[in-house]
């Protein structure tokens, strides 16, 4: 072996050497405590230590893993999916099964059924609105149609209708996230229970005042009358501040409730059509 | 894993310079031309690929605490052997790709390989995902030195096609940051579409 | 030089057209509607029912806690009803609303045009007065006055100011009140000086209202450590935060009130009623208001009831010009918009601004230009651009660090604009964001 | 009254200032140096020019339009302020392609990549014209030399700026020798201030810039501060190393009057989108530019320095900034 | 499969072991490419001056002489056919650069004139510096046959015979630079002897 | 006079990071928020220092003397690697202040090229130690400075409309070149 050779294999290994002694000694002699979570996220994590996720290391990144409560907006782009689902297994974050839900806009107050009362000129956005004045309309409650809730929405789920002006959500797209619902001044939208072919009925309407009020703001406006509630067999129906909500959760979608409101303020949504009296009688007698 | 998805991840979805960002100063430091582009493609192609097998084939005996210098110095070798070979054989390409040949050591996508991946793998996969992720990067520098040569020069793998130079500042910096940004942005739109 | 305050500030085109009008009282309307919450703090509660009968000046609701102030009847008659009526925002709050039926007032009322120049209570007792007698700020703020004049323990006041800017355009109220009851209101001034303490009174004056700087000049000697500053002409000298600085060159903190620099402003209106409520007895239940355009052929300045429908003094300056596109109740940088005109005047209306439809019209926004016009003009020192920015990104806790709260809504910022950006609005927006945020966090 | 009353919050009056009258102002003061240009270089000034400002409308509609789907905003008039700035800073005998091609980084990279008017960190007009500059220094060092309003487009007779005999003489010899040697044809002061020199187009006539400057000033486009800190720092600057080596060194007002700077400073470095906002980060941006200015003509390769100047000072702004924040009223807080 | 423990001895073994084969590998490879190595940058120099002076058939390398100048040193590479001096190669230098030093082999007839010259390392600009290149372009080529005693080795603009590279004035004037520093020395040792 | 061309050649002319390409990733990584950049400036600063000091005496006293220069790689990294995470660990026990300041960035300076870039330059360009310490202070500063005004650039596109498909890296890529643009200004000043 020619004595370069040799020189280089003792440089190195003595090195080699030294570098491992060093840091054993250090290492035990600087010990410091810390969440062993965050050990075992680290060497979960690639240790590429590239700052891809934006933080300065694997390490710093395993640390934010472990103190936040969900994974939003933290990825590291070398390990990836794989990763990422190791680390999740790690600290025992399967997200839970939820029931599927929708989004509902409990409004109807298209310029049909509400009168204008005055024009709105400012800045494009139902918070501003809102904290201004009660609308352009005589509710104080109902949708203010600047468009907020779609702004908000990341699934293209919602669109504004301009006719109705009105807020309209895709069921298919509508992932439930509820970003829209926080971001509507005005409490209009509700998460519901998806039900099969995403029918549902539901009170329209948001309108806390008493009927007369109510009706004359709106013609489609919930006024409190109760006569929906006096038909639900599944005591899916309640009533407060003159205005009445169906639970989703019990609400059966027997539709008893929709024909009997007074103001149409009940919605049924992708129901087949109904049978007309004459029709259900006619099948009576043929059966 | 399937392996042919694990050897095509690397060329579009996960390419290590288009969509996980790494490995950037050679990426923009060498890809002049084309032809140099490849050439250290190739190059840390060939460390990637042999770090990988060699980590994923001894990860076990390694203890945690020296699993980083183990890596390095393994991944270090492999860089001086291609140091040596290119500088005897290549010569012409080892002075252009100059300071960057050994700075593969410290490319934060071998490296990075070698740990999240090779660390964790059998020995096949680990290989063949080094190839892939090596390809990936061979053919992001290559499409990077080709657009930067045709513009900065007009001319690919040095074959002249317009009379007279290109757009100098291709060549330079800057054209280097600006030509690797719009093409994530293009290479970006076109795999969304393609998926 | 005048003095002024040193930082931003704009002067929009002034349009005092009304400066010339003697106040005139107002017919007294057949209904009125009065809200129980007219000002900063705890609503009050009704303490009237259905179908009783009120005379002018009797409480109808009284306070709720020491930040409150008494609502007192306007006129006499019957309570049609207790309930919730829209107020100026549209939204519906608990209010009386009164059928006139005469004009009798309590016994205790001085009703008589007579000067009472001699003050003989002492300072409690004239706090108490404000109090019974439901005084707050007629600046706009509509702060209760009593809260203001109880120096908080270990602060020090030792000089008074009376706000007789009136930097806001078109408005006249205070003016005129400057120039038709300037010894009551001097009275009034000496009443708080005694109530606070101190013994110098600032009355800063801008100096578009010469008339008024002139008789108050000649009126002053004649009271005690009383002096009249005339001020340069800019918007919003008004705010107490400039006037203080423009006048005594002190800088309230931020965060802070004016206490913590030794003073305490009030308004030109709220001297005067101080004077009526401590000397005469008589609860604050009418004031003057302001009702300009220039759509309109007759501008006036009316001594109008709490409670009278703005529709009525509409009515009575010759009705609404076809032209009308906006209606604003206050100022036109701070007044608000009206959407209805059946809303009552209340005790913080300082003026019925009639806008035609060209006045009135926001221009299309552009995307902003980075021209830095929005920073020179505030007179709090904020960049409004980069809080508009931060809170259409919603980033409030940067918002609250770029001192978002220090905004005292006073819109120069968006009327300096050239790209027309919605500054104040998403200041606003942003403003209640982030006092949530600190709310919540006061809380844990 | 049947009409509805409007609604929106306050203020409800507005000045009468917009976006579109200071672009236009800021067109208006460009006009004289327009004249002048067009008066020593002829046809040629006015086509670069009016190539320069169609091309960065039109790239400024079709990317708008085509590219970010945006509802296109040419008539708020910032495209035809690039485009004369850009055009201002090229020679006019520049080729009609590169002019075009300049206009499109103008506009393309410089401005729109970042979402338009108010969103970009670079100045776009010098962005255009430094990525013609590196890309081809060339066809971007060839200066025509004056030749009247007739002058033809092709083969104007091409010669030195006043900067570029600078630059090659720094400590060779001093300025007045430089300006009697008849070889070098250095502009004397009279010709700095009319224009009758080699130059980019916009660069040549300082009486035109500073009538510009005057009226901006007056219509309030913008403040003194900027220019004035830029000029200052110059003066002062250069004053230095001509008062330490008369012999080696352009004396301060020879300085002022050549080459780019009366134009960037006053037309340049004021852009809003890309300078600081408040008063000290103007200040400290405009000694910044003057100082790289001096640094650059004095010691660096290229004989003029205020375009990377001013880029490089962009860079700083979002700094200045951050740390630069408006004076606040009431700057102690109560209770921490 | 567990890991291996962090303790002390596997450690020390484990870094001891791998820089171990490391490093032999290394050495291996090192002795196996020495010479390769050596060989290609030996051929790159010989290449030059096989450009520059006309053929010859001894190994000028092996008879080279310096000179130093100004706290550097020229490299005199003498090629010889049979025993006649048929011409000289000089590895030269200009600091004058655009970006840095520019390297060149200037080959000389006994003579004097230039025979040829190439350019062996420099940071000039491509595109523009990068013209003296003669891959990149044929401008060197005027220098061919010139004697300086006639040919004045600095560019027009500074009142010499050169034709400078458009827009690379200084790239060009570094060039005659570095030929001129070569044609004194090589002059100046001429003369002496 | 040689330390000031050295300084004002490494922050400006020849910008580690604008000009010659080096510590990209961290570059585009960390530069999301100011904070954190002047972190990163401040700890490169610092191991950039140290390890070219151990690297210098590696070179001269150890790897020219033996003929082994081929090693330079290889023990450089190694080097480089093992004092980064001594410096770390001893920090972390040290003073947790300048850790929570630093230390969290040390990690990415393993692999960050401008490390063992700067200090194989400092050997190609034959400085002594003075100097190399002198070139890798200058370096770290020019990268500091780089990396600081690039996240305030940064920081402010945050506020600004920039269109989808460029957000992110690919504007960050634009403005960099931007950058690299307004820096090739400072050519020949030394
Ligand atoms: C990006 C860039 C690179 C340059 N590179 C060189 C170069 O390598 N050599 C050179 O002599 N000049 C170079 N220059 C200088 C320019 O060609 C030019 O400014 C020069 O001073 C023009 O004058 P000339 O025609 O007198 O050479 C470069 C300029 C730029 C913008
Ligand atoms: C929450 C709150 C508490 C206040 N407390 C006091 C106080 O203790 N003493 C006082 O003199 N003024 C107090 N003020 C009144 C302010 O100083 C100021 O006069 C009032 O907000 C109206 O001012 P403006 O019209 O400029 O907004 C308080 C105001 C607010 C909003
Ligand atoms: C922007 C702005 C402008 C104001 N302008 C005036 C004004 O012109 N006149 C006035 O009396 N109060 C004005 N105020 C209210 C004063 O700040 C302050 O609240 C008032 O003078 C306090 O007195 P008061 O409690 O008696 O109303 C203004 C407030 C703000 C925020
Ligand atoms: C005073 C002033 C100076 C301007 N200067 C420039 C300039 O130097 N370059 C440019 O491209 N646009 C300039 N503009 C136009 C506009 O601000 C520019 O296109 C924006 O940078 C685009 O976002 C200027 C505008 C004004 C009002
Ligand atoms: S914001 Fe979320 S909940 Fe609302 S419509 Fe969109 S996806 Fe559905
Ligand atoms: S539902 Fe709410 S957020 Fe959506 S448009 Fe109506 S008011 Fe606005
Ligand atoms: S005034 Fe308007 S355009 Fe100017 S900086 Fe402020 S917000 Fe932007
Ligand atoms: S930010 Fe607030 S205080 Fe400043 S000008 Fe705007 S509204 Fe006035
Ligand atoms: S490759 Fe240089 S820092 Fe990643």
């Amino acid at each position: 072996m020619s004595s370069v050779v040799l020189i280089t294999i003792i440089s190195l290994s003595l090195l080699g050497v030294i570098a491992a002694l060093i840091l054993y000694f250090v290492a035990s002699k600087f010990k410091v405590y810390e969440d062993p979570l965050i050990d075992e996220v680290e060497a979960a994590l690639p240790a590429a230590n590239c700052g891809g996720c934006g933080f300065a290391g694997c390490r710093n990144f395993a640390e934010a893993l472990v103190k936040s409560d969900t994974f939003e907006g933290l990825s590291c782009p070398v390990g990836g999916n794989e990763t990422m689902a190791l680390v999740a297994k790690i600290l025992g974050r399967e997200a839970p099964e939820v029931e599927p839900r929708v989004a509902v806009v409990r409004c109807n107050g298209t310029p049909g059924h509400r009168k204008k009362t005055s024009r709105y000129d400012g800045e494009l956005n139902c918070t501003i609105a809102h904290n201004l004045y009660r609308g352009e309309t005589d509710c104080q409650y109902g949708c203010l149609g600047l468009g907020e809730c779609v702004d908000a929405c990341d699934f293209d789920a919602m669109y504004m209708d301009s006719k109705t002006e009105l807020p309209v959500i895709i069921d298919d797209k509508c992932v439930a996230c509820g970003a829209c619902v926080r971001a509507c001044p005005r409490d209009i939208i509700e998460l519901r229970k998806r039900a099969r072919k995403d029918r549902k009925i539901f009170v329209s309407c948001v309108n806390k005042d008493k009927g007369g009020p109510a009706r004359k703001a709106c013609a489609v406006a919930c006024i409190g009358c109760g006569k929906c509630q006096e038909v639900c067999n599944f005591d899916a129906i309640t009533i407060e501040n003159n205005l009445a909500f169906i639970d989703s959760d019990k609400c059966k979608l027997c539709r008893k409730c929709e024909p009997v409101c007074p103001t149409g303020a009940i919605l049924e949504i992708n129901f087949p059509p109904r049978k007309s009296e004459q029709t259900k009688e006619a099948e009576k007698a043929e059966a | 894993m399937n392996q042919l998805k694990n050897f095509t991840k690397g060329f579009i979805r996960e390419n290590p310079v288009f969509a996980l960002f790494l490995g950037l100063c050679p990426t923009l430091g060498v890809t002049t031309t084309a032809i140099n582009g490849m050439g250290m493609g190739l190059a840390t192609t060939f460390v990637l690929l042999m770090a990988n097998i060699v980590v994923s084939l001894i990860k076990n005996f390694i203890p945690d605490k020296v699993r980083i210098p183990s890596f390095i110095v393994i991944i270090a070798s492999f860089v001086t052997i291609v140091e040596l070979t290119m500088q005897a054989y290549l010569p012409d390409l080892f002075e252009t790709l100059g300071l960057f040949i050994p700075l593969i050591v410290v490319n934060c996508l071998v490296l990075g390989r070698a740990e999240a991946f090779a660390s964790k793998n059998k020995l096949l996969s680990s290989a063949v995902d080094g190839l892939g992720m090596g390809l990936g990067f061979t053919f992001a520098l290559t499409l990077l030195g080709s657009v930067r040569e045709i513009l900065g020069s007009g001319s690919i793998f040095g074959l002249k096609f317009i009379e007279g130079d290109g757009m100098l500042i291709f060549i330079l910096s800057p054209g280097a940051f600006i030509a690797l940004g719009y093409l994530i942005v293009i290479i970006n739109k076109l795999s969304r579409k393609g998926a | 030089m005048l003095k002024t305050f040193p930082k931003g500030g704009v002067h929009p085109p002034e349009n005092k057209i009304s400066s010339g009008v003697p106040i005139e009282a107002m017919p007294l309307p057949e209904q009125v509607i009065i809200p129980v919450n007219q000002h900063l703090g705890a609503p009050a509660e009704a303490v009237v029912e259905k179908g009783e009968t009120v005379k002018a000046g009797q409480i109808i609701a009284r306070s709720k806690g020491f930040v409150s102030a008494n609502i007192h009847s306007s006129v006499s008659g019957k309570v049609l009803k207790v309930d919730k009526m829209p107020d100026a925002s549209g939204y519906k709050q608990t209010s009386v609303v009164i059928n006139v039926e005469g004009d009798e007032w309590l016994e205790t009322v001085d009703r008589s045009k007579e000067l009472k120049k001699n003050i003989s209570l002492s300072g409690e007792e004239i706090i108490k007065k404000c109090a019974e007698n439901g005084i707050v700020g007629m600046g706009g703020a509509t702060f209760p006055s009593h809260v203001k004049l109880s120096i908080p323990q270990g602060k020090k006041c030792d000089v008074l100011i009376i706000n007789g800017v009136e930097c806001e355009p078109y408005l006249t109220s205070d003016h005129r009140l400057m120039i038709e009851k300037p010894e009551e209101l001097l009275t009034g001034t000496s009443l708080l000086m005694k109530a606070l303490g101190v013994n110098r009174a600032f009355i800063g004056i801008e100096n578009n209202k010469k008339d008024a700087i002139d008789k108050l000049k000649g009126l002053a000697s004649s009271y005690d450590g009383i002096s009249i500053h005339a001020l340069k002409v800019k918007y919003p000298q008004g705010a107490e935060k400039q006037l203080i600085k423009a006048l005594i060159n002190r800088e309230v903190p931020s965060g802070g009130l004016p206490v913590d620099v030794g003073t305490v402003v009030h308004n030109a209106g709220t001297a005067f009623a101080v004077y009526e409520a401590v000397q005469k007895n008589k609860p604050l239940v009418e004031r003057v208001v302001t009702v300009s355009g220039k759509g309109l052929d007759k501008t006036l300045n009316l001594l109008a009831r709490i409670g009278t429908p703005v529709s009525k003094l509409i009515e009575y300056a010759g009705g609404l010009p076809e032209s009308t596109a906006k209606v604003v109740n206050g100022g036109p940088m701070m007044g608000k918009a009206l959407g209805s005109l059946e809303v009552p005047v209340t005790k913080g209306t300082s003026g019925i601004i009639i806008f035609r439809d060209e006045e009135s019209r926001r221009k299309e926004k552009g995307p902003c230009i980075r021209c830095a016009r929005c920073i020179s003009v505030c007179p709090m020192g904020l960049e409004p651009y980069l809080l508009m920015t931060l809170t259409e990104k919603e980033l409030y806790e940067r918002a609250e660090k770029d001192r978002i709260m220090d905004c005292m809504e006073c819109g120069s910022c968006s009327f300096t604009c050239p790209a027309n950006r919605p500054l104040l609005d998403y200041i606003r927006l942003g403003k209640a964001y982030v006092g949530k945020i600190i709310r919540e966090r006061k809380q844990k | 009254m049947n009409k509805l009353l409007t609604v929106s919050p306050s203020p409800h009056e507005y000045s009468r200032e917009s976006t579109r009258k200071l672009m236009y102002g800021v067109v208006i003061a460009l006009a004289p140096a327009l004249l002048a240009t067009i008066w020593f270089f002829g046809w040629a000034a006015l086509i670069v020019t009016s190539v320069s400002v169609v091309s960065c409308i039109i790239f400024e509609y079709l990317i708008q339009k085509f590219i970010l789907r945006i509802k296109p905003t040419i008539t708020d008039g910032s495209a035809i302020v690039t485009g004369l700035l850009l055009a201002f800073c090229l020679p006019s005998n520049l080729p009609p392609g590169l002019v075009i091609l300049g206009a499109l980084v103008a506009i393309g990279i410089g401005k729109m990549t970042f979402g338009g008017l108010g969103n970009n960190p670079f100045n776009p007009a010098l962005v255009g014209r430094v990525f013609l500059f590196l890309s081809f220094p060339a066809q971007m060092t060839t200066w025509p030399l004056p030749g009247g309003f007739n002058a033809s487009f092709t083969d104007a007779l091409t010669g030195a700026t006043p900067l570029s005999i600078l630059n090659e003489n720094y400590d060779k010899a001093g300025i007045d020798v430089l300006m009697s040697d008849p070889e070098l044809s250095m502009p004397g002061y009279q010709e700095l201030f009319w224009g009758n020199m080699g130059g980019s187009l916009g660069e040549i006539a300082a009486f035109a810039l500073i009538i510009g400057l005057g009226y901006m000033l007056i219509r309030k486009i913008i403040t003194w501060h900027i220019p004035v800190s830029i000029l200052l720092t110059v003066t002062v600057f250069t004053g230095i190393l001509w008062l330490a080596r008369p012999e080696a060194n352009a004396d301060p007002l020879y300085h002022l009057m050549t080459g780019g700077l009366l134009l960037g400073a006053i037309f340049m470095a004021t852009d809003y989108v890309t300078s600081p906002m408040s008063k000290k980060g103007m200040i400290i941006y405009g000694t910044g530019i003057g100082v790289i200015t001096v640094l650059i003509r004095r010691f660096g390769a290229y004989p003029e320095g205020v375009q990377f100047a001013i880029l490089i000072m962009n860079a700083f702004t979002p700094l200045i900034n951050i740390y630069m924040k408006p004076k606040r009223f009431g700057e102690e807080v109560k209770n921490g | 499969m567990a890991k291996k423990e962090s303790n002390l001895k596997n450690m020390l073994f484990a870094l001891l072991l791998i820089t171990l084969i490391a490093s032999a590998s290394l050495g291996g490879i090192y002795e196996l490419t020495k010479e390769p190595i050596a060989a290609a940058k030996l051929e790159k120099k010989n290449n030059a001056i096989k450009q520059v002076i006309p053929e010859f058939d001894n190994n000028p390398t092996s008879e080279v002489y310096k000179a130093a100048v100004n706290g550097d040193t020229l490299y005199f590479y003498p090629g010889k056919k049979g025993n006649d001096l048929v011409g000289t190669a000089v590895e030269t230098y200009s600091n004058l650069g655009f970006s840095g030093e520019i390297k060149v082999m200037v080959g000389f007839l006994p003579d004097g004139t230039i025979n040829d010259v190439a350019v062996l390392e420099h940071e000039e600009t491509p595109g523009l510096g990068d013209k003296m290149e003669r891959k990149k372009s044929d401008w060197s080529v005027q220098f061919q046959g010139k004697n300086p005693e006639t040919f004045r080795l600095s560019v027009k603009k500074d009142g010499g015979d050169v034709d400078a590279i458009t827009a690379s004035t200084i790239s060009s004037r570094a060039f005659c630079d570095a030929v001129a520093r070569a044609y004194e020395e090589y002059k100046s040792i001429n003369d002496n002897k | 006079m040689e330390y000031i061309i050295i300084i004002i050649s490494a922050i400006f002319v020849n910008n580690i990071v604008l000009n010659k390409f080096l510590g990209i990733c961290p570059f585009i990584g960390v530069s999301a928020r100011l904070e954190t950049a002047m972190g990163m400036s401040g700890a490169v600063l610092f191991v950039m220092t140290i390890a070219t000091l151990v690297t210098y005496l590696i070179q001269n006293y150890i790897l020219v003397p033996f003929g082994i220069g081929f090693m330079q790689t290889i023990t450089f990294i190694l080097v480089i690697a093992t004092l980064v995470q001594l410096v770390e660990i001893i920090l972390k026990k040290v003073s947790p202040s300048l850790y929570q300041a630093l230390g969290i960035f040390l990690p990415l300076i393993t692999t960050n090229c401008a490390v063992l870039g700067v200090a194989i330059m400092a050997g190609q360009q034959d400085l002594n130690l003075m100097e190399s310490i002198v070139f890798a202070i200058a370096n770290s500063i020019g990268f500091g400075l780089a990396l600081i005004l690039f996240s305030g650039l940064r920081e402010q596109l945050e506020l600004a409309e920039v269109p989808g498909p460029m957000r992110g890296v690919p504007i960050a890529f634009i403005v960099a070149g931007l950058l690299a643009m307004a820096f090739m200004g400072f050519a020949g000043i030394v």
